[in-house]
């Protein structure tokens, strides 16, 4: 009987279920990872590329991490034709708040945005969702630098670390027991927990790509994009993906580390 | 014929105006507040048709509150400013407020600031100003008295010399002036000729 | 009393070997009343190429955030920088889009092209554009501009020079129009980078 | 709109997540005519059969190969009637570009635009998606070529070869083989050709496929049957 | 106009376009009482002051915007009185439209050692009639052995512009001296208007310096002070007024006389100014 209510997107399900969403939510559990992390100095964005062919060519910037703004960017996971519509939207959005405010969006206006955009397709108009998730990297002079996950629905969240797409829930587990580990052990009462560095953020984001990729052995630089955003001098954002090299260097560097682990 | 007049010091910003208002040659009130509150932090010096300063301020103040409880978090000073510019200059090319304004406000980030605007929307940054036909009496007087380094008293001081000045030069009648302080407590009424609540 | 006079201005930009120089006055006024000695009117498009707009501040600024606007979107879709002619372009279409209700601005720009080299055009308020091998001057005393560009500029000239030559011909311009001067600023632009100094200038 | 019956997303997921529209939308690509593209170091060719159902058709009055802007031109694999909507929605948008900032748009923005209309197909209310991939051979702003392959969906990759249409996957894997970094132009006609020739049906002549070819610093151009005949001719 | 005789003067066909009292200046010759209106050519029309005022007008404020013929204009001029004489104060900027004309006009006019008058609006108009004024003073003082007060001289040139409104003659004008009831200082315009005070500024920039005035002006100024407060005046109005500028020309008029006192350009006194309010902020 649910047929009846799987391909018409605006309405209910008897059971008060609205299906396409949930299939598109479903979609994005098959996409290519993402992982997103908030470190004490920045942000870190890793991300599965899954399309890998030796015919591809070698992409000017991205296929999975889009510049929003100077100060915003986004990881795509799902259908990335769907994304590009919702990045331009939120590319518009960020230009026209600088041009009424002149100062850069707070980040998780630009986010909600985006997710009104998303959620007017699950209401409105018989229009199916959007088959993306997003993660947002952010930074504002309110909250700094900020996190954020969306979905199909338009639901979003601010995160200190999470993961999208593909065997996010192991991902999941794996950030919850090493982010912040440090000083989990003696912390003393009231005492702020320790955040991470860049640095660290990306071994840990390498670190749950391996784990979600699982199957493929050491993962091999060129099927994952690390991405790093953070604080110049003048306080203006950088965002920087990690070429082949630098990012070999940190795959290597967790492996020498998981060796060493194992070894004790 | 309104006039103007805003001081930046360290740590605030004074707005005055006068409480006039007239039409051809008679004065019908002389108690009115045109320094209007945009925020806890920051007010609008406003000169021209009531009813244009009326609608621009409410307009302004209004879409400003919209996004503070949209948005759970306060526009910089700088942000309202170049927000009331926009739609100044919007409304310059359909049926224009003619307002000119001064606009101050404080931010925990950058302190005390204070915005110059005119009817046309040209907006600049200012340490003081004014606007109206005072500008023309009072702006050598501020070029000689401002210091970077004024306080309170000092800003207040200049302001009166400035109304001092209106009323041995100017022709049109400016009896009573309102005065208010913009720091990092709020806006607060410094001193009113007349009390607007009094009518 | 021509709209385009009522804040006052003065801008040059001009070409040097493999650099280009622009440089603007500081005054807004309000007709014959200074309201501000410190009012920006070239406003940098990029690494390698600037904007200056001459004319109706409120305009200048409208027309300054529009710009930018594009200008970032661009950028963020093409991944890569707007060159000076391409900003040139979208600034005359944008400004002929207003055809019956303009804004009163005559822009220049200024720039480095993909190959470094001087890139310097010019248009009336409706977009008109001109293209320009060694000067472009806007704002309210061009008379003078031209007159000063015409006998200081040579070809090919050095950074230094170059910033010399237009501090001298805007600095001298200004001093004969009551409505533009009060200082200035001029950036040179070179493959290397820009810098910027402030002119001090007359103060009346 | 909202009123309709037409005004519902045809295209919409399925238990699954999967969006089965597209899907067969891309398996009326695969069993499209087989269209090739290779991105050299100095420009790019794409090729494409054009075998007709009867030898009656003037084979010269049918065109595969369409140019967009002066430096990029399409080709596709699909249903072609559709093509023919892209092919003018692409040129459109291109001509925009030039209006607003007098510079031909970059096979990038071309490419990017050109999906947004297909995705839009996805997802607006009654409309199917569209049956093309398109192969889009150009150059970049920079002035570097550039080839990307366009799907159904609106997702495009760019490649260094690529082959869409019936037996895509051989020819893929042919071209995996042949293709080098630093192969030039004239060796990727040939190659494309060659490839071309592999799943061929028949005899393959200047007229029953189509060529074209874009040069780093030239236009993009559609070969003459006669030009195609010298390329093979060199082949054989 | 075939007119041929000794009265005809060459080029008179071309040149007099028919003026209507052509004739009787002729007859008269160049006389010395060039106040007395009919004295001029005017236009040949039926109201040749609503002729000279459409087309002419010049008058402070922007009266001649729409006009083909534009006045040099746009000046900062002041004089005041105290206990220790009279100080005149002025700056240098003449300037057509927006175009500046000279930065280094003398708008004093020293129409005689005792007597001082500053111009503003129409520059001909006003060198024009003090020149004329001080010939007038000098032939009274001829007459009469004595030298003419300040209020008479001052009457002398509100007579004229009184017999020449509505022509269109631009002028404000303050008449200083020192005469026998001591210093003097008198107003005078183009609209006749003439006022004795104790301080006066006219012009363009004339508001932004009473603002200066107006604060720190006393009768009990020092002879230095007097001196920094007509300089700080006159400097603050140029800042301002995009229409003054250039030298601030300033002179002190005792009982012995007019003296120069100093030509300052006022860009200088800006950092000097600077300068000093940095020193007040940093003791």
């Amino acid at each position: 009987m649910a047929r009846r209510y799987d391909s018409s997107t605006t309405t209910f399900s008897p059971e008060g279920r609205l299906h396409q969403v949930e299939y598109a939510i479903e979609a994005i559990n098959n996409a290519g990872t993402c992982v997103g992390i908030l470190a004490r100095d920045g942000i870190v964005m890793a991300s599965e590329r899954r399309i890998t062919s030796g015919l591809l060519a070698p992409s000017k910037t991205s296929e999975k991490t889009y510049p929003l703004a100077a100060h915003a960017a986004c990881n795509v996971a799902g259908l990335t034709a769907d994304a590009n519509i919702l990045i331009e939207q939120a590319r518009l959005r960020a230009g026209r708040y600088q041009y009424q405010y002149q100062e850069p969006i707070p980040v998780e206006q630009l986010v909600e945005h985006v997710c009104n955009y998303k959620q007017f397709y699950t209401q409105r108009g018989g229009l199916r969702p959007f088959g993306v998730a997003f993660l947002f990297a952010g930074y504002d002079e309110h909250f700094g630098f900020q996190l954020y996950q969306s979905d199909p629905s338009g639901n979003y969240s601010g995160w200190k670390a999470t993961v999208i797409g593909a065997n996010n829930q192991a991902g999941k587990s794996i950030l919850k027991t090493e982010y912040q580990k440090d000083s989990s052990d003696d912390m003393a009462e009231g005492d702020e927990p320790v955040v991470p560095t860049v640095e660290e953020c990306l071994k840990l984001a390498v670190k749950v790509l391996n784990k979600t990729m699982d199957g493929t052995g050491a993962a091999a630089a060129e099927k994952m994009e690390l991405f790093t955003m953070r604080l110049d001098e003048n306080k203006q954002c950088v965002h920087h993906i990690l070429t082949k090299d630098e990012a070999q260097a940190v795959l290597e560097q967790v492996e020498a580390e998981s060796a060493a682990a194992g070894d004790s | 014929m309104d006039t103007v007049f805003g001081v930046q010091y360290e740590g605030g910003v004074i707005l005055a105006a006068d409480q006039s208002n007239a039409r051809s040659i008679l004065l019908y009130q002389t108690n009115l507040d045109k320094v209007k509150e945009l925020t806890s932090h920051s007010a609008m010096g406003v000169s021209g048709p009531n009813c244009d300063m009326v609608n621009f301020c409410e307009f302004v103040a209004k879409n400003i509150k919209l996004y503070e409880l949209s948005n759970d978090i306060k526009l910089s000073t700088h942000a309202q400013a170049n927000f009331a510019r926009g739609e100044l200059a919007t409304a310059l090319r359909k049926g224009p407020f003619q307002v000119n304004t001064l606009l101050g406000g404080f931010d925990n980030k950058v302190g005390a600031s204070l915005y110059y605007l005119d009817y046309m929307a040209a907006l600049q940054k200012v340490n003081y100003g004014s606007q109206g036909y005072a500008s023309n009496f009072c702006l050598s007087i501020m070029d000689k008295e401002y210091r970077d380094d004024l306080n309170e008293a000092d800003a207040v001081k200049i302001v009166e010399q400035c109304i001092h000045e209106l009323h041995t030069r100017f022709l049109i009648s400016q009896k009573n002036f309102i005065i208010k302080v913009v720091d990092k407590d709020g806006v607060r009424l410094y001193s009113q000729g007349a009390d607007p609540a009094d009518s | 009393m021509s709209i385009l006079e009522y804040n006052g201005a003065a801008m040059i930009a001009m070409a040097g070997k493999d650099c280009v120089g622009i440089a603007a006055d500081r005054r807004l006024g309000v007709q014959l009343q200074t309201v501000a000695t410190d009012f920006n009117k070239v406003f940098a498009m990029g690494p390698k190429s600037y904007v200056g707009l001459a004319g109706l501040a409120t305009d200048v600024q409208t027309l300054k955030n529009i710009l930018e606007f594009r200008k970032n979107l661009y950028e963020l879709k093409e991944e890569r920088e707007m060159s000076p002619a391409t900003l040139s372009h979208l600034l005359s279409t944008l400004l002929y889009e207003k055809r019956f209700g303009p804004y009163f601005v005559e822009p220049i720009v200024a720039g480095l092209n993909e190959k470094n080299k001087p890139f310097l055009s010019a248009m009336d308020l409706i977009g008109a554009p001109v293209q320009a091998d060694d000067f472009v001057v806007s704002g309210t005393c061009t008379g003078n501009l031209y007159g000063m560009c015409e006998s200081l500029y040579r070809p090919d000239l050095e950074p230094e020079e170059l910033f010399e030559t237009i501090a001298q011909a805007l600095l001298s311009s200004v001093d004969r129009d009551a409505i533009s001067g009060w200082g200035g600023v001029v950036h040179i632009i070179t493959k290397d980078g820009v810098t910027t100094k402030e002119l001090k200038g007359r103060q009346d | 709109m909202g009123d309709s019956a037409y005004s519902f997303s045809l295209t919409t997921f399925s238990r699954t997540g999967k969006l089965l529209q597209i899907e067969y939308a891309l398996n009326a690509v695969a069993n499209g005519r087989t269209a090739l593209g290779i991105c050299a170091k100095d420009g790019v060719v794409i090729a494409t059969d054009k075998k007709l159902p009867s030898v009656l058709v003037d084979t010269a009055h049918v065109h595969k190969m369409e140019t967009i802007t002066p430096t990029t031109g399409f080709c596709y694999s699909g249903v072609g009637p559709d093509y023919r909507v892209l092919v003018k929605r692409a040129r459109k948008s291109s001509q925009a570009y030039v209006r607003m900032y007098g510079d031909i748009e970059p096979i990038s923005q071309l490419v990017k635009s050109t999906a947004g209309v297909m995705q839009e197909y996805t997802q607006r209310g009654g409309v199917r998606p569209f049956g093309v991939s398109l192969l889009v051979a150009g150059l970049d702003g920079d002035g570097r070529p550039g080839l990307y392959q366009v799907d159904p969906s609106g997702a495009y990759f760019g490649w260094k070869a690529t082959a869409i249409g019936k037996n895509f996957v051989s020819a893929k894997s042919f071209l995996e083989k042949r293709y080098s970094d630093d192969m030039e132009l004239e060796d990727a006609i040939h190659t494309a050709l060659l490839t071309l020739r592999e799943g061929f049906e028949g005899e393959m002549s200047a007229d029953n496929i189509e060529v074209g070819i874009v040069k780093q610093d030239g236009k993009f151009q559609v070969l003459t049957p006669e030009q195609i005949q010298d390329y093979l001719d060199e082949a054989t | 106009m075939a007119f041929f005789g000794p009265e005809s003067a060459i080029g008179s066909d071309i040149l007099d376009i028919g003026s209507r009292k052509a004739l009787t200046k002729r007859q008269r010759g160049i006389g010395v009482d060039l106040g007395v209106p009919g004295q001029f050519d005017v236009p040949n029309v039926p109201d040749p002051a609503l002729y000279c005022r459409s087309n002419f007008a010049s008058a402070c404020g922007n009266a001649d915007a729409g006009q083909e013929v534009k006045f040099a204009k746009g000046t900062t001029t002041l004089a005041f009185k105290f206990n220790g004489g009279i100080i005149v104060s002025v700056d240098s900027r003449s300037t057509m439209g927006y175009y500046i004309a000279s930065g280094t006009v003398k708008k004093v006019i020293e129409i005689n050692p005792f007597l001082l008058g500053t111009m503003a609006g129409g520059a001909a108009d006003c060198s024009f009639w003090e020149r004329n004024l001080g010939m007038e003073c000098r032939l009274y003082e001829l007459r009469n052995g004595r030298r003419i007060t300040v209020a008479a001289a001052s009457k002398l040139l509100a007579n004229v512009m009184s017999a020449y409104r509505g022509y269109g003659l631009s002028m404000g004008t303050m008449i200083t001296g020192w005469d026998e009831t001591g210093p003097q200082l008198y107003y005078v315009d183009n609209d006749g208007t003439r006022l004795k005070g104790k301080y006066f500024s006219v012009g363009s920039g004339s508001m932004y310096a009473y603002g200066v005035l107006d604060n720190h002006w006393r009768e009990d100024l020092s002879v230095e002070e007097a001196i920094d407060l007509g300089k700080r005046a006159i400097y603050h109005a140029t800042h301002r007024d995009a229409a003054s500028g250039g030298i601030n020309n300033l002179y002190h008029v005792t009982a012995d006389g007019w003296k120069y006192i100093h030509g300052i350009d006022v860009n200088d006194m800006h950092y000097e100014f600077a300068e000093e309010k940095k020193n007040a902020m940093s003791s």
